[in-house]
């Protein structure tokens, strides 16, 4: 990697400044028809239909406007124009970093993908990481430094900086204070440690708001000392989740846990000598880990710590059935079993956790205890209940947020910002001037991740460099160069100050090797941390069990969770996720009030009512929504709302959860009361039917029936004969492109409709839009209720295009805008398409989006640089819809064709395959029998979508089978 | 008396004699007059104002690939450096320009905007010629490895003082050649010829390198729209 | 009104001679009485189509279904040829997993082009053997000639018959007991 | 005498009742007079009815414009559509456009085969209201493209792209049926209409009036040869209308018919779309003819006996649509499809749109069994009533098959409703605008009856006066 060489940088930096570069960028990117909106293509619109009165435009483009070509001045020698380059760098979500390989077209980062040698990733995403690099481009973000909000530089921030620091200094630092989130970053942990060195008066706090402190306080309660939790789900055979939604990506490590679990379900289904992992899960709402569930217990957040407790008391003791069944599992499988606590539940129940595993002697075989990732563990709550005690005492003078928004989510009781407001001096550094930077003097811009130099740890400490692939767009600096500020070497880049860490850790003397290869893997190789063998566990005792098991406080129960888009809300203004379906209800745009229908019916609510929920005094309101599967008097609500300072996307939608969430009831708390004020708020839902209708798209059976009728998934009735055709059906001599998604597998997590979002342009419509039907993901995730309302399953079926090889939308299109390949590809040509929508309504799938305006954004040029350049915009009247990638397709062909050579199986993965943790989907050609997807479609379990239609799709589904406990099985 | 007679004739009739032949003669003249408007249009849309097809344009410098190629033959790639491996030929940075003009034409007056751009780092805005519409994909590198030489699309460049296309970039100008691509393929060694002539025997020859250099025909709408 | 005798004397001007009936028979009467005095060329006027009266006065069947027919072929042949020539020639596609020449499909546009050249045909083809558009014809120099296209009924007898001799066809004419009788000059 | 100064034969226009299609003591000429009249009337002397409907339709016409031209600047998401329900108003109002046009090739075409002399005083009209449907028809199907300035693709033409249309869609069929039914159908009515533009250039007072209808007329002169060859043009010309008008609209019906989406794909439907043109055709012959007819004291001339024998086949039509329905229920549960059964469920109950179903059948079925009874038949008030409700019901039969059947097909997971906006009627109302105010101009410049076929109604009636017509 030459990427630190830095007349690269300049240039780039300059091109990314320039008119050229944005009008480089444009002519990247492909046919914009008329947009009415600008007088330029105003103009354009009434070339094109003087040109079709005239006919002069026979050849459909007219006239092709000017363009200029900008090469570079002096052209990075690794980068081939026309060609993407990867680099690998990390992300880091609440300080927990995941390896990701960015894609670089000329020095514009277009797209995330998982790095396949870092642990946390294995090649896979989750949809934040995808949206990641929308982020980087969002005109919202702050993008000067502003002092008292007026716009100020570098320059006096640092005079200021280095003053207040200066002050302090005379009183070794007294009533300096630093806040930062979590933490795992050595380098940044160095420097600030390296300054509470010299200023040993001075105070380091950290918060999150979504962080683990739960799961800290547990080890601490268990093991006296702060231990980080792994599990091993490839090698469990019975799983006991108890409020833990691991599958998704709130869960640190959740993509590795996916894959291991999937990849167990997998082998359980392909080959009967492995045995099928059993999961139970006991929860409040639906998540997606319990749409994987073999067993549901619904139960209040509260109900969960019973239930632990009910486990604690070991197999007779227990009081439920279901605990009682649970136990005698758990038995059978000592040392296979992982019982795994949420992370949200009280630091109690990871306790009694911890001693359970103990018990079952699963330590160190599926539950492996390590040092704790964060480089400074400590009790956040207590750490920001001190700050704020501080603040409010006028103990502190300056107070340094790096990175953050406290003032929006730290807890309410705390009234966070009448503390601050008593501070002397206040500076933040973050993404986006937000609800705290408004508090503050000073504000000065963060770099994205992709343009910083730093580190971070994984969920088992694998260190990661972070590196840069792109100048910063706004002039922002990282965390490492505010602190360097304060360390006087504010002339000193992040890039020194990583590369000086790790140079100082290291043994030997080849540290530049050492270093080049880091960089290049993406991991910094042996840094992932040893197993440790933990103390014995607190003994637990009746007393806390009873204290644990004493139900709560009857009446309605409030739960707090992150946003399954948006989480805590620092994603909130990205419109990728906002627009995002929330996989349990298909919701975009909104946060809502998850309510059970026999709830809603004893508080005479319904879906669309809002209400207004008090808790401890404090009040907000909000719409409900009716949750199949949510337990009675538990309301969940979600973070990441309400935002008043976030930008443009996020201002002014949903409601804030913040303002309810109390320290003494940071997850869940009782004694809530909800109120209905007015009705009729509209939801914009990408899915309306709740269920199958009686038919059966989502095909499912327990093992038990599956080994009695193997072709469940393809009964007679489905099927049609090989040939049954009026007409000789058509051969694919070369290809024959397939895919396969295995609904066995499929968490439903959303990031393959994400990743698609970035691979193929689609654009984002806007509530309204999406209230209307016309939302444009070409990869939707479809929701399917199945059993009784309060407590059903739970399905997830991703639906792309099925690529039909009678495919129905050809058959009716006047102007051939959508054909066949020769390798049995369903094209659709962009260009060709005049939109008269008849596709759409003869596809039995309505997997075809149609711009009813020209939804491509042409006048925010920042977002210009998101897109792919190997793939068309498409402009107003247009249909599009899934292609399999066929840009990746193409290139891999031609690269193949380059070296004479035949395509390789696995040569050509589509985005959502490229991303799915689970890897439920794959890709292939089916006239290579060894081919992954071909061996696939062999199995039994796979059946076509309307197979019976004759629509012979490419596209087909491998059916979800279940393992229930004979024991526990209903009815 | 007949004055009478022509006096009634006249005030019966409301058309004169002549205008039997005029509504006839008009009927043809508004046929041929729609025909000509088609025809028209064809013509324009074929020619060069909508083509540019041997238009020069304006570009920041006179640059002459007659000069470079022609006199000093200079290859193709020297410039165009990822024509082989990219679907985008290159264009050369000014660092490369400067490579020679460094020591020769050093103080030339014209290569001033170059010596510009290499001190300033500020690009050199070159027009487009061959600019095709932006949702078609075209990928150099797979073409100039199966054989299709440059001068095949771009024509005698070594004889251009100012580059200009020679062909439409139509779409039927591509479907001609991708449905019988052994009328154009070369010998691999001679795709950087612009010299190179095509044999009287390119029936033969073309369609035995169609099988040595595996070339498909691709007529599917994705081999240039996605 | 003009007296005959004198405008009789211009016989080298004269389209014919123009006889006025009240109604359809009488005038069928008179043209089938003309061709039996040998007669050839002459022509009936009447506000609406009279039954036999074009036999009556000579006319033999019309072209106009044979030119039909030919334009119905050919339209049939074109639209047809035209969907095959699109779907197997000039750019074959795989449509649907449809043969490239899936005939079926084809027969609504052959069978819409068949009806629409043949009515093109119908009426242009009617026009041209009626030699119009010809806004201007001696026949309505005859000022009463309007009346043709409301409720009067003319039998004329064109000056280019061998048999027509200026004094004698008025004559005869007369004898037909019509309304009137005038010249229709040239 | 000229004829332009006589004066109009007086003849009493009284409606000589159910078994004439002609008043009484009218003869050639006073037939001429009386059709002509309307025409040459003074401007003046126009019906202040006529004045009033045309400000109104014009008044449409203008709301058409400012519907369009948002359309073209904002894209057809100013529309209701979305997906599932990608087509809405747009195709609804084409294929009840077409529809109506049907009524006026049949009375011309078919009726003239079968040789009913009831069809001559009503043909000219209904003919001028089919070209002015199908010109209102035409204009939807581009308009609800997404791109409508590239509409021109759809037809065969040489191009650069070397790309043609897709001949196995049925919108290709769509472009050749109806632009030949268009031409056709104009082709039509201007050959009727020549012999009555020279009736009207002898009429015409003033020399501009004789110059216009004279160029028109191309010198007719009534010449026996002439006829002989315009009787057999025409009758062709009738001829080859008659399966065209019933490929046209089976054409249409494979817009639905050929996909598969339930409530679409159905093999009736061909039948059953040309015998409901007919059905709302006739009703809006009724609907216009009945008021021109009373403005105008055409009594005489459009007679009862025309209006009961439009009712009769209104009737008929009908009930071979009520037909069409009972078959199509039928069928559905019969075939035992899971999904055409749910189509059918779905339509008449459980949809969202199930009440437009059972306003339909009462508009169409159940509201014109009336016409059993001859006093209804007998009453223009009723008549009139009916056709008004046949028309919406007609309408709401395409809102039905389009609408409904889109809002839910195979997976329930992409299920959802269509809401029409503002900008949905504005189209559909302005084209209705666009239709009225044709027929108001028409009717005032043009011969509205055809003149010279009703000189050969009085030449008949002349020969056997008792003669009671069509019994």
């Amino acid at each position: 990697m030459k990427s630190d060489e830095p007349l690269y940088w300049r240039s780039l930096e300059e091109l990314a400044s320039t008119d050229d570069f944005r009008a480089f960028v444009e002519d990247e990117f492909p046919n914009r028809t008329p947009d009415w909106n600008d007088p330029e293509s105003r103009r354009g619109f009434l070339r094109v239909m003087g040109a079709s009165i005239l006919l002069v435009g026979a050849s459909a483009c007219t006239r092709q406007p000017k363009e200029v070509i900008v090469p570079y001045v002096r052209q990075p020698e690794e980068l081939i124009p026309g060609n993407p380059l990867f680099y690998a760098t990390a992300m880091s979500v609440a300080g927990i970093a995941t390896g990701v390989l960015a894609e670089s077209h000329l020095g514009r980062p277009t797209k995330i993908e998982g790095n396949p040698e870092h642990p946390a990733s294995l090649g896979a995403t989750d949809a934040a990481m995808q949206a990641s690099v929308l982020t980087l481009y969002d005109p919202d973000r702050s993008q000067t430094v502003t002092r008292n909000g007026s716009i100020s530089g570098w320059g006096s921030f640092i005079t200021a900086l280095v003053g207040a620091r200066d002050v302090a200094g005379l009183k070794k630092g007294l009533g300096f204070r630093i806040l930062t989130g979590t933490v795992t970053s050595p380098t940044l942990a160095t420097q600030i440690q390296n300054f509470l060195a010299e200023f040993p008066a001075a105070k380091w706090h950290q918060y999150d708001p979504c962080g683990r402190h739960s799961v800290r306080s547990g080890a601490m309660a268990a093991f006296g000392k702060p231990l980080n939790t792994i599990y091993r789900f490839d090698r469990a055979d019975v799983i006991v989740s108890l409020d833990a939604d691991f599958l998704s990506s709130t869960v640190p490590g959740s993509l590795r846990y996916a894959r291991d679990y999937s990849t167990r379900r997998r082998a359980a289904a392909e080959n009967p000598n492995v045995a099928p992992p059993r999961l139970y899960i006991a929860e409040n709402a639906p998540s997606v880990t319990g749409s994987m569930a073999d067993h549901h217990f619904r139960m209040t957040a509260a109900g969960v710590a019973g239930f632990t407790a009910d486990l604690a008391r070991g197999g007779t003791g227990a009081a439920s059935p279901e605990a009682r069944g649970v136990l005698k599992d758990l038995e059978a499988h000592r040392g296979s079993s992982i019982v795994i606590a949420g992370e949200h539940q009280a630091p109690q129940v990871h306790a009694f956790v911890h001693a359970i595993n103990q018990a079952l002697g699963n330590v160190g075989k599926t539950v492996i205890y390590t040092d704790p990732v964060e480089a400074n563990p400590l009790d956040e709550i207590s750490s920001i209940v001190d700050l704020v005690k501080d603040m409010r005492d006028g103990a502190v003078e300056t107070l340094l947020i790096l990175g953050g928004n406290p003032v929006y989510d730290a807890p309410a009781d705390l009234s966070f910002l009448d503390a601050l407001k008593r501070v002397k001096l206040r500076v933040h550094s973050g993404l986006y001037s937000n609800e705290t930077a408004a508090w503050c003097h000073w504000h000065v811009p963060e770099a994205h991740y992709l343009e910083s130099w730093s580190d971070g740890r994984a969920y088992d400490g694998t260190a990661s460099i972070v590196q840069p692939l792109i100048m910063p767009l706004y002039g922002g600096k990282t965390a490492h160069e505010v602190m360097n500020i304060l360390a006087n070497r504010a002339d000193q880049s992040a890039h020194d100050t990583v590369r000086g860490y790790w140079q100082a850790n290291h043994k030997g003397d080849d540290f530049d090797d050492f270093w080049q290869i880091s960089l290049h893997d993406g991991v910094i190789a042996g840094t992932s941390f040893p197993e440790k063998l933990p103390p014995a566990a607190k003994a637990i005792d009746p007393a806390a069990i009873a204290s644990l098991g004493a139900t709560a406080p009857a009446g309605l129960e409030i739960v707090f969770r992150p946003d399954p888009c948006v989480g805590d809300g620092t994603l909130s203004n990205n419109a990728w996720l906002q627009e995002m379906p929330k996989p349990q209800n298909k919701m975009t745009w909104d946060n809502a009030v998850w309510i059970s229908s026999k709830s809603a019916e004893h508080y005479g609510v319904t879906t669309g009512d809002v209400v207004e929920i008090e808790l401890k005094g404090r009040k907000v309101a909000g719409p409900v929504w009716i949750m199949p599967g949510q337990a009675d008097e538990s309301l969940t609500i979600h973070f990441g709302y309400g935002r008043t300072r976030a930008g443009k996307v996020a201002d002014g939608i949903g409601f804030d959860a913040y303002t309810l969430r109390p320290t003494d009831a940071l997850w869940q708390g009782t004694g809530v009361s909800i109120r209905r004020k007015s009705d009729g708020y509209k939801f914009a839902n990408t899915q309306h039917t709740q269920t199958m209708e009686e038919r059966d798209p989502f095909r499912a059976a327990t093992y038990a029936e599956f080994h009695k009728d193997p072709e469940f998934a393809r009964p007679e009735e489905k099927r049609v004969a090989k040939d049954l055709s009026l007409f000789p059906l058509w051969e694919y001599k070369q290809h024959k492109w397939g895919m396969s998604i295995d609904l066995n597998s499929c968490t439903g997590c959303n990031a393959c409709t994400i990743a698609c979002q970035s691979e193929n342009n689609i654009p984002v419509v806007g509530k309204e839009e999406v209230a209307k039907g016309r939302h444009m993901n070409w990869l939707r995730v479809d929701r399917y209720f199945k059993g009784p309302l309060e407590d059903p399953e739970m399905y997830f079926q991703p639906v792309p295009c099925m690529h039909c090889e009678d495919a129905l939308c050809e058959l009716v299109c006047p102007v051939a805008a959508t054909v066949h390949s020769a390798e049995g590809l369903n094209e659709m040509v962009y260009n060709r398409c005049v939109g008269t929508r008849y596709c759409s309504n003869n596809c039995p799938y309505k997997v075809r989006r149609f711009n009813f305006f020209l939804y491509a954004d042409w006048n925010t040029e920042s977002l210009f640089g998101v897109r792919n350049p190997d793939v068309s915009v498409r402009s107003r009247g247009v249909m599009e819809k899934c292609s399999y990638c066929i840009q990746r397709i193409n290139s891999a062909k031609i690269d193949a064709e380059k070296q004479d050579r035949p395509v390789k199986d696995g040569d050509i993965v589509t985005a959502c395959q490229q991303a799915c943790p689970a890897q439920a989907i794959v890709f292939g050609d089916l006239n290579n029998p060894n081919s992954r997807v071909a061996k696939l479609k062999r199995q039994q379990r796979d059946y076509g979508l309307l197979e019976e239609l004759n629509t012979r799709p490419r596209t087909t589904y491998l059916a979800r089978l279940r393992n229930p406990n004979p024991d526990l099985e209903k009815g | 008396m007949s004055a009478l007679v022509t006096g009634l004739r006249s005030m019966a009739q409301i058309f004169h004699r002549s205008s039997n032949s005029l509504a006839k003669i008009s009927i043809v003249a508004v046929l041929m007059l729609l025909g000509g408007t088609v025809w028209a249009a064809y013509k324009i849309n074929a020619g060069s104002f909508i083509t540019d097809v041997e238009v020069a344009r304006e570009q920041p410098v006179p640059f002459s690939h007659k000069h470079h190629v022609g006199d000093d033959g200079i290859d193709c790639r020297y410039c165009h450096t990822s024509v082989e491996t990219s679907s985008f030929a290159g264009l050369p940075p000014t660092e490369t320009c400067m490579g020679c003009h460094s020591q020769i034409w050093a103080n030339a007056e014209v290569l001033e905007p170059v010596r510009a751009s290499f001190r300033t780092g500020k690009s050199l805005e070159w027009t487009r010629i061959h600019d095709l519409p932006d949702f078609v994909y075209f990928n150099h590198s797979i073409h100039v490895n199966k054989g299709i030489g440059c001068s095949t699309c771009h024509g005698r460049v070594d004889q251009m003082p100012l580059t200009y296309k020679v062909n439409t970039l139509y779409m039927q100008w591509c479907i001609e050649c991708h449905r019988n691509p052994a009328q154009y393929v070369r010998p691999r060694d001679q795709v950087f010829s612009m010299t190179y002539q095509y044999p009287e025997n390119q029936s033969e020859l073309g369609a035995r390198l169609v099988k040595e250099y595996k070339i498909q025909s691709l007529t599917d709408c994705v081999t240039c729209h996605r | 009104m003009l007296s005959e005798t004198k405008v009789s004397e211009h016989a080298e001007n004269l389209h014919g001679i123009m006889a006025e009936f009240d109604d359809p028979e009488s005038l069928l009467a008179a043209a089938q009485q003309a061709r039996l005095e040998g007669y050839r060329d002459m022509d009936a006027y009447a506000p609406m189509p009279v039954e036999g009266l074009a036999e009556a006065i000579g006319f033999r069947g019309s072209w106009v279904q044979r030119l039909v027919f030919l334009g119905g072929l050919c339209g049939a042949a074109g639209g047809f040829m035209l969907c095959w020539w699109i779907t197997v020639i000039a750019y074959p596609h795989n449509v649907a997993g449809r043969p490239l020449n899936s005939w079926p499909a084809y027969v609504p546009i052959t069978f819409e082009l068949m009806v629409l050249i043949a009515c093109i045909t119908a009426v242009v083809g009617m026009l041209m053997l009626n030699g119009l558009p010809q806004p201007y014809h001696p026949v309505f120099n005859v000022e009463r000639f309007a009346r043709a296209s409301r409720d009067k009924f003319f039998l004329c007898i064109e000056a280019s018959d061998p048999k027509f001799e200026p004094v004698a066809t008025r004559q005869f004419l007369e004898r037909l007991n019509p309304q009137e009788v005038m010249d229709v000059a040239l | 005498m000229k004829p332009e100064d006589q004066e109009f034969t007086s003849v009493a226009t009284l409606d000589p009742g159910p078994d004439k299609v002609i008043g009484p003591g009218h003869d050639y000429g006073s037939v001429t007079d009386e059709i002509g009249g309307v025409v040459f009337r003074p401007f003046l002397k126009t019906p202040r009815q006529m004045f009033i409907g045309f400000a109104f339709a014009f008044l449409l016409v203008n709301l058409l414009m400012i519907a369009v031209t948002w359309l073209f600047v904002r894209g057809v998401g100013v529309w209701g559509i979305n997906m599932p329900v990608a087509w809405g108003f747009a195709i609804v109002n084409f294929v009840w456009w077409i529809g109506i046009g049907h009524a006026g090739t049949l009375i011309s075409a078919i009726l003239l085969l079968l040789k009913q002399d009831w069809r001559t005083s009503i043909n000219r009209f209904s003919e001028a209201m089919t070209l002015f449907a199908v010109a209102c028809a035409g204009m939807f199907p581009i308009l609800h493209l997404g791109r409508p300035w590239l509409a021109y693709w759809l037809l065969p033409y040489p191009n650069t792209m070397w790309m043609w249309p897709q001949p196995r869609s049925p919108l290709i069929w769509d472009v050749f049926a109806v632009s030949t039914y268009a031409t056709v159908s104009l082709l039509f009515w201007f050959t009727g209409l020549i012999p009555d533009f020279a009736t009207m250039r002898d009429k015409a007072g003033n020399s501009t009036a004789r110059k216009i209808f004279g160029m028109l007329a191309m010198g007719w002169r009534n010449s026996a040869k002439h006829w002989a060859r315009y009787q057999k043009a025409y009758l062709l010309l009738a001829g080859l209308s008659t399966p065209l008008v019933v490929s046209v609209h089976s054409v249409v019906s494979f817009d639905f018919a050929v996909a598969i989406l339930p409530g679409w794909h159905t093999t009736i439907f061909p039948p059953y779309f040309v015998a409901g043109a007919i059905y709302s055709g006739f009703a809006m012959v009724l609907t216009l003819a009945i008021p021109v007819r009373r403005w105008y004291h055409l009594e005489d001339l459009i007679t009862m006996r025309h209006i009961e024998c439009m009712s009769k086949v209104m009737l008929g039509t009908g009930l071979i649509v009520a037909y069409g329905y009972a078959m199509e229920a039928f069928m559905a549960w019969y075939s035992g499809g899971q999904f055409e059964r749910y189509a059918f469920v779905n339509r008449m109950w459980a949809g969202g749109y199930w009440w437009t179903y059972w306003v339909l059948i009462l508009c169409n079925i159940l509201i014109p069994q009336a016409l059993w009874s001859r006093r209804v038949r007998m009453s223009v008030r009723a008549v009139f009533a009916i056709a008004l409700v046949v028309n919406v019901g007609m309408w709401l039969e395409r809102f039905v098959i389009v609408v409904t059947s889109l809002t839910r097909d195979f997976v329930p997971s992409s299920w959802g409703m269509y809401y029409p906006t503002i900008w949905d009627w504005s189209t559909y109302l302005g084209t209705i605008g666009v239709f009225l105010a044709l027929m108001f101009l028409f009717v005032r410049v043009l011969p509205a009856i055809s003149i010279f076929e009703m000189r050969e109604v009085v030449h008949h009636t002349a020969k056997e006066p008792t003669h009671a017509l069509g019994d």
